[in-house]
């Protein structure tokens, strides 16, 4: 007979505001099987725990129903609570009153109450069947994937790399370097962008410990925590190892057709090309859709130049399959396209640029050289707006988050400005100014009052190409007065979106993203580098928009969440997973069939003495715990432990009958 | 709609990955939905067995909701597919053997739609409602 | 015709093609015919094919798993054959199918043709490794119509319509035993942990095996009928089976026992299948 | 003392019986099935089958019969008696069906036990039988002691149709005679001309019997049979439903469960089972000394022709032959027992 413990927790006021707990405690009592029902302010806290401990070993309990919050926040709490009193960790169910009852029935409290109870009695009837599991442990293939060449990878690699363990870098581009490459300096200190980073890319490419594949992409992904088996394309860059960065070929190709993408298409790039000259590595890749010979099959000078016949024309696409034990994702960020803002004049007036392309014109390395002239007439400029907020804060245009790092990099844009060319004059529209960071807020002070920049608090209605000019028409919510500035370039502050793509590489690893596509963290707050997939990891600006530091902390993080995982000799894993009654298997294959993870082999086995048959088997090691082989198994032969038909059933049960409180 | 709809039982059937995370956010987020519901999670919409839906309105549910992860959002990558199949055909046969079609819904809810998972609720109870109120 | 096919079983039996021919003899009286199991080749005399031959004899394949078999199959029959070898339960090579020519069957309780012989496309067999006699088929199709009609009810009509069926029912399981693809080692309706099903014959517990069975063998059913000529309390189960057909054509365009390769539609899916309404 | 019902009257009967018993007799559905059920006019009897599709033992001896209701909480466990059976008439049952309840009834109250469920139902229960016209192939009953269309074994009241549009209406019991006493309107004294008539219509009814079992002869050879080589292919047509026996006057093996609501409420119930299947014989644990299915198929037939005769000296068969009809794949009862 189960001796089966109760303990309601009223979360402080959380559930107790709601919920008559004393009322749940009283009527889990007057259940069968249940020896004691109490209920106490913080289930979770240590006397809490202590309660329940204490309990245990009192009354001689052997499965505990703790009715408290999602079972997702503190099962594992609960679980390890018991297994220091001795019982099996898997004896151990939650009521969710708090999520589920407390925070959205506070309407009613009498029919909360009711919930809660029943609820509380569903987890009784479940634990009541619930068995004692034992752990099992998988191998680690100690070796981490990080996707993503940007700060965020470069210093999620480098910190595990640090920690002796073996990293693969994985980049799309040609070059790792990301969106900080393509900046000039950055807030608040106004250091080079490229003088902070470039160390770190040379570092990232000269520890032994980590291997770099750029222009190369993550396209399958199976496998789990510890063993995650990854499908990469290594795209086909037409220069093979021989390359040794000379840059002869880049300066002869004779094609001018493209944009360059780090310039932000700004400039033209060679066919054959390196990002920018710092690229890491420094091997250039020919682009076939605009490489002259790939196009017109006539050329070829690049590879009569090459002084050491890297020139590979023939070159494929390649697939590697590579074993990993934890994977950092950094994907990385695109930023708005502004396109669809009529009054900014749909992306058509040259001289309207985005605030990267404000980077790319002001720095040294761009191709202006840093002289800040207009795109159009490549005249230089003397007045500037500045336009924050687009494609952040927008709820018109669905963007309704803030990007964090607008106001703090437009502020910095017009402070280079004027340090460039003092004769100028920047005009910023903005929303609000939000510079919370160390050292942020003092930043934009020093941007208005020792720079001038001119702040207007309002937004702008249109913007008007006149006579060489643009007319930028806006209102001044402060003075109440509509402005008009004539403008020789518009800068606008474009909010943070998530890189193209992102849903469909969220789904190559299952991950959840956001309405937007900004990938789910496991938990806001205390899972905040964690996904719902163990041992996926995020960090930067595919988790959501953020600046530098926070970035290279996140990564940090990812790093140490990785090392801790490879410190381990093996990995726990749950031992909720299927197994099969060859008794009652009809050995007809559905289950073999749908099984996700082919965790299922088929077998000629003895299941009673000499009687041969065709039957299933779960692979232990390799079966997750989906459960598909159960919801397919018509013969009834399949179960999946910790939610077996058993317990769904007596929770049905209890949930459609009534409740009988006296 | 009103949130208190006496006597009306539901059986809730979430995904631990999504729909559960779900609801848990309808509640992080405060939205309100109406109490009929009783929730067992269970590990993915592929775990769902058509029988214990059949054996819940056997029991005496008014009404069944499976929710899971959206398509190609699977934690365990194709355990909806399998539901998306099973949900047509269970729910075909069961009004065949006269279990209104009000009865028995499925919806898709991310673990970031708290609020979608409170219209959704909200709808199923209203459904099940109006074939208790009318038949 | 049933000399034809004496000869040919004979033939078989004498080459030791095959330990048992399962096929028809004469059962109480004229009217009536019932499965005989011929092992020696002296034994065929008592083979018949007639009218009266409603039994699908592909229900005996997974009973008798180990051996060779010559099983006389009506054109109707031929895809529980498919099925069952489909889901693994008997290889193909084990067994040889005689096709025989079949002008529809009666249906002993009502002395009348079913409704799936009016409609017949299979009166002369397709897929056996031998056919004996020769039948016209219908020239009429096979149609859904009268599971049409009935899904026209209210719920609460098929619900009472139902219950009146299932107040009649006594769960004899005859339905389920005569059933090919009702083979399961231990059915969940005798099951005790969990007990799925509860032993008390009443209404409801009687409609619950029902829909379960339904559901586990949709997909599966070649709606040969089987169950329904079976019930000895006449519960027209036939517009079960039906529906569990019309619903596989018209969910997922699949068809039990027709096609080898195609996968049965639980088992499989589409990453672009229909929402069907899911929220 | 015998007396006449005239036909029209029987309706008018059962009109009046239903006002104060519940009254079961043969109707039929949609469906063309024939079934005991409970009538709500004498106009729903349906007169014109021979057998109904499924006897009217479950109407005594129910096919789910609530022992107790238990009700399960802290304060401890109390059991809840159900409730007291209803007067009850079973009207226009066979000669078959009527000797099934003397047959069941024996069992029910062997050596000295007597099973309370049973005997306080049957001792409400007023049985009319309406002896056979029209016997079928199926029919064997006068292959048993006593065994005819006219047999009167089980029954309280009997009639039999004579050709005059009237009913001869013989009580066997106090029950039966309770009937005519208490309903006199509807009889009249019968006289020797009627008396007459029904041995007519004995032989002629006996006469459409054509299947006569050696029964003292079938028994001795299922004395040595057990291990004969017949079962190893007699079985295999056999599906192992439960038909046979469910339909079966005779057949009374039971399961005994306990049915849970929730987690307070439970009933213990007696439901029938089957010998048929594999659960019967299941034992805990897992082991079946009836695993076989040739063992189970050759049991039915060993309990009715042989081990049944060993205790009570009758076989525990009728002869109504529904087990040939009900059977999936037409086995035939005679058949089997008469080749081993």
């Amino acid at each position: 007979m189960a001796r089966i413990g109760v303990f309601v927790c009223h979360c402080g006021t959380n559930i107790a505001g709601v919920v008559d707990v004393t009322r749940v405690a009283k009527y889990a009592g007057s259940l069968p099987g249940v020896k004691v029902a109490v209920d106490y302010k913080f289930m979770c806290s240590d006397p809490g725990q202590n309660t329940i401990i204490d309990a245990i070993k009192k009354y001689g309990l052997d499965r505990l129903v703790v009715s408290a919050c999602s079972p997702r926040m503190h099962e594992a709490t609960f679980r390890r609570t018991a297994e220091r009193a001795g019982i099996n960790p898997y004896m151990v169910e939650m009521a969710n009153i708090r999520e589920h009852v407390a925070w959205v029935h506070s309407d009613d409290k009498e029919l909360a109450t009711q919930k809660a109870m029943k609820l509380m009695e569903m987890a009784v009837a479940k634990v009541r069947r619930s068995e004692a599991l034992s752990k099992m442990f998988a191998p680690i293939e100690k070796r981490a994937l990080v996707i993503g060449g940007g700060i965020a990878g470069i210093q999620a690699a480098l910190d595990i790399a640090g920690a002796g363990y073996k990293v693969l870098l994985v980049e799309k581009e040609p070059s790792i370097g990301g969106r900080m490459a393509q900046l000039d300096k950055t807030f608040p200190t106004l250091d080079c962008s490229a003088c902070i980073l470039t160390p770190k890319m040379v570092a990232a490419a000269q520890d032994p410990n980590i291997t770099l594949l750029t222009y190369a992409e993550v396209t399958e992904v199976c496998g789990f925590v510890g063993q995650f088996e990854v499908k990469i394309k290594k795209k086909a860059k037409s220069v093979n190892s021989k390359c040794i960065g000379c840059g002869v070929c880049t300066t002869k190709c004779p094609s001018k057709k493209a944009l360059s993408e780090f310039d932000e298409k700004l400039a033209p790039r060679k066919a054959i090309y390196t990002p920018f000259p710092q690229a890491v590595p420094n091997v250039p890749v020919i682009d076939r859709t605009a490489c002259t010979f790939f196009l017109t099959g006539k050329c070829k000078i690049c590879e009569k130049v090459c002084p050491t016949g890297a020139i590979d024309y023939t070159q494929q696409d390649e697939f590697i399959k590579e074993k990993f034990g934890a994977v950092v994702v950094a994907t990385g960020f695109d930023i708005y396209d502004h396109s669809n803002y009529g009054e900014y004049g749909y992306g058509e007036i040259k001289d309207v640029i985005t605030g990267l392309q404000f980077e790319r014109l002001i720095s040294s390395t761009g191709p202006t050289a840093g002289h800040v002239t207009r795109p159009s007439d490549h005249r230089e400029v003397k007045n500037v707006v500045f336009i924050q907020c687009v494609g952040s804060r927008d709820e018109a245009k669905k963007r309704p988050y803030c990007s964090r790092v607008c106001c703090m990099y437009t502020a910095k844009q017009a402070m280079l400005l004027k340090d460039h060319y003092p004769e100028t004059q920047a005009y910023v529209f903005y929303i609000d100014i939000r510079s919370a960071g160390k050292n942020y807020e003092e930043f934009v002070q020093r941007a208005q009052n020792e720079y001038g920049v001119l702040y207007l608090r309002g937004r702008v209605s249109k913007i008007y190409e006149r006579a060489n000019k643009l007319l930028v028409k806006g209102a001044d919510t402060l003075s109440g007065a509509q402005v008009e500035i004539e403008a020789d370039l518009v800068v606008l502050a474009n909010g943070f979106e998530p890189k193209k793509g992102a849903k469909e590489f969220a789904q190559l690893f299952h991950m959840s993203s956001d309405q937007y596509g900004f990938y789910n963290e496991l938990h806001p707050k205390l899972a905040p580098v964690e996904t719902a997939i163990s041992g996926v990891f995020v960090a930067g600006c595919c988790q959501s928009p953020k600046d530098i530091p926070d970035t290279v902390a996140m990564a940090s993080a990812t790093a140490a969440k990785v090392c801790a995982l490879f410190a381990k000799e093996k990995l726990e894993v749950e031992p909720l997973i299927a197994g099969v009654n060859q008794l009652t298997c009809s050995g007809c294959e559905t289950c073999y069939n749908v099984c996700p993870y082919s965790a299922i082999e088929m077998k000629d086995k003895e299941v009673k003495r000499g009687e041969v048959r065709h039957v299933a088997e779960v692979l232990e090691s390799v079966c997750k715990g989906c459960g598909a082989c159960v919801g397919a198994c018509y013969s009834k032969a399949v179960d999946l432990k910790g939610f077996t038909d058993r317990q769904v059933l007596d929770q049905v049960e209890t949930a459609t009958a009534p409740i009988t409180d006296n | 709609m009103d949130n208190k709809v006496p006597q009306l039982n539901i059986v809730g059937f979430l995904c631990n990955w999504c729909s559960y995370a779900g609801a848990d956010m309808t509640g992080l987020g405060r939205n309100t939905y109406p109490s009929n519901i009783k929730v067992i999670r269970i590990p993915c919409t592929g775990r769902m067995d058509p029988m214990m839906i059949i054996e819940a309105f056997h029991n005496g549910a008014d009404g069944v909701l499976v929710s899971g992860c959206h398509p190609g959002d699977c934690h365990y990558t194709e355990g909806n597919y399998y539901w998306r199949r099973r949900y047509p055909h269970l729910k075909s046969l069961l009004e065949h053997f006269g279990i209104d079609k009000r009865r028995f819904h499925a919806s898709w809810v991310s673990a970031s739609e708290g609020k979608k998972f409170a219209e959704v609720v909200k709808k199923v109870t209203a459904e099940v409602k109006d074939w208790r109120d009318n038949g | 015709m049933d000399k034809e096919l004496q000869d040919l079983i004979k033939k078989l039996l004498t080459e030791k093609k095959v330990d048992y021919a399962i096929g028809y003899e004469k059962a109480y009286d004229e009217f009536s015919t019932r499965p005989a199991f011929v092992t020696s080749a002296e034994d065929t005399a008592r083979l018949i094919f007639n009218k009266y031959c409603i039994n699908n004899l592909g229900l005996y394949l997974t009973k008798l798993k180990k051996n060779k078999i010559a099983l006389i199959c009506k054109g109707c029959d031929i895809p529980t054959v498919r099925e069952l070898v489909k889901e693994k339960q008997f290889s193909r090579e084990n067994v040889i199918v005689i096709g025989a020519a079949c002008d529809g069957v009666l249906d002993k309780r009502t002395g009348k043709q079913p409704e799936k012989c009016l409609n017949c496309g299979v009166k002369q067999p397709k897929g056996a490794d031998f056919t004996v006699g020769t039948a016209k088929d219908s020239t009429t199709a096979r149609n859904f119509n009268d599971v049409a009609e009935f899904e026209k009810k209210s719920s609460k009509e098929k619900m009472q319509f139902w219950d009146r069926q299932f107040e009649k029912c006594i769960r004899c399981y005859a339905c389920r035993n005569v059933c090919p693809v009702c083979y399961c080692p231990d059915c969940f309706a005798q099951r005790s942990m969990p007990e799925y099903l509860n032993k008390n014959v009443d209404a409801e517990e009687n409609k619950m095996f029902h829909m379960i069975r339904m559901q586990h063998v949709f997909g599966r059913c070649t709606d040969c009928k089987a169950c329904d000529t079976a019930c000895p309390v006449n519960i027209p189960l036939t517009l079960l089976t039906k529906k569990l057909a019309k619903d596989a054509k018209e969910l997922f365009n699949y068809e039990s026992g027709a096609d080898m390769d195609a996968r049965p539609p639980l088992s499989t899916y589409d990453e672009d299948d229909p929402e069907s309404g899911i929220m | 003392m015998a007396y006449l019902i005239i036909k029209d009257d029987i309706k008018n009967l059962l009109d009046e019986l239903i006002k104060v018993k519940a009254v079961f007799a043969p109707k039929k559905d949609a469906e063309d099935t024939v079934l005991f059920g409970k009538l709500a006019s004498g106009a729903e009897w349906y007169g014109d089958s021979l057998l109904t599709h499924t006897t009217a033992k479950d109407k005594v001896y129910l096919q789910s019969e609530t022992f107790f209701k238990i009700k399960k909480d802290k304060n401890g466990v109390f059991l809840e008696d159900p409730a007291e059976p209803a007067e009850t008439v079973i009207f226009g049952c066979r000669p078959c069906d009527a000797r099934g309840f003397d047959i069941i009834g024996k069992l029910f109250n062997w050596s000295g036990f007597v099973d309370e469920y049973y005997t306080k139902r049957i001792q409400k229960t007023t049985i009319i039988t309406i002896s056979c016209e029209k016997p079928e192939s199926t029919c064997f009953c006068t292959s048993f002691l006593n065994g005819s269309p006219v047999n009167s074994t089980g029954s309280d009241l009997l009639l039999t149709p004579l050709k005059e549009g009237s009913c001869l209406a013989e009580a066997i019991t106090a029950k039966g005679e309770a009937i005519i006493t208490g309903y006199s309107r509807y009889f009249k004294e019968a006289g020797a001309a009627e008396e007459k008539a029904k041995i007519e219509f004995k032989t002629e009814a006996e006469k459409k019997i054509t299947k006569k079992l050696d029964l003292p002869g079938i028994k001795q050879k299922l004395d040595t049979s057990f291990d004969s080589s017949y079962w190893d292919t007699a079985h295999l047509p056999c599906v192992k439903c439960g038909a046979c026996t469910f339909v079966c006057p005779t057949c009374y093996c039971f399961d005994i469960t306990e049915k849970a609501f929730d987690n307070i409420n439970s009933e213990r119930v007696r439901s029938w089972d089957t010998c048929m299947s594999e659960l019967f014989t299941r034992m805990a644990g897992g082991v079946n000394p009836r695993i076989d299915t040739k063992k189970r198929f050759r049991q039915r037939f060993m309990h009715k022709f042989n081990y049944h005769v060993d205790n009570f000296k009758e076989e525990l068969c009728t002869g109504c032959g529904r087990c040939i009809k009900a059977c999936p794949v037409s086995i035939d009862i005679r058949s089997v027992i008469e080749n081993v």
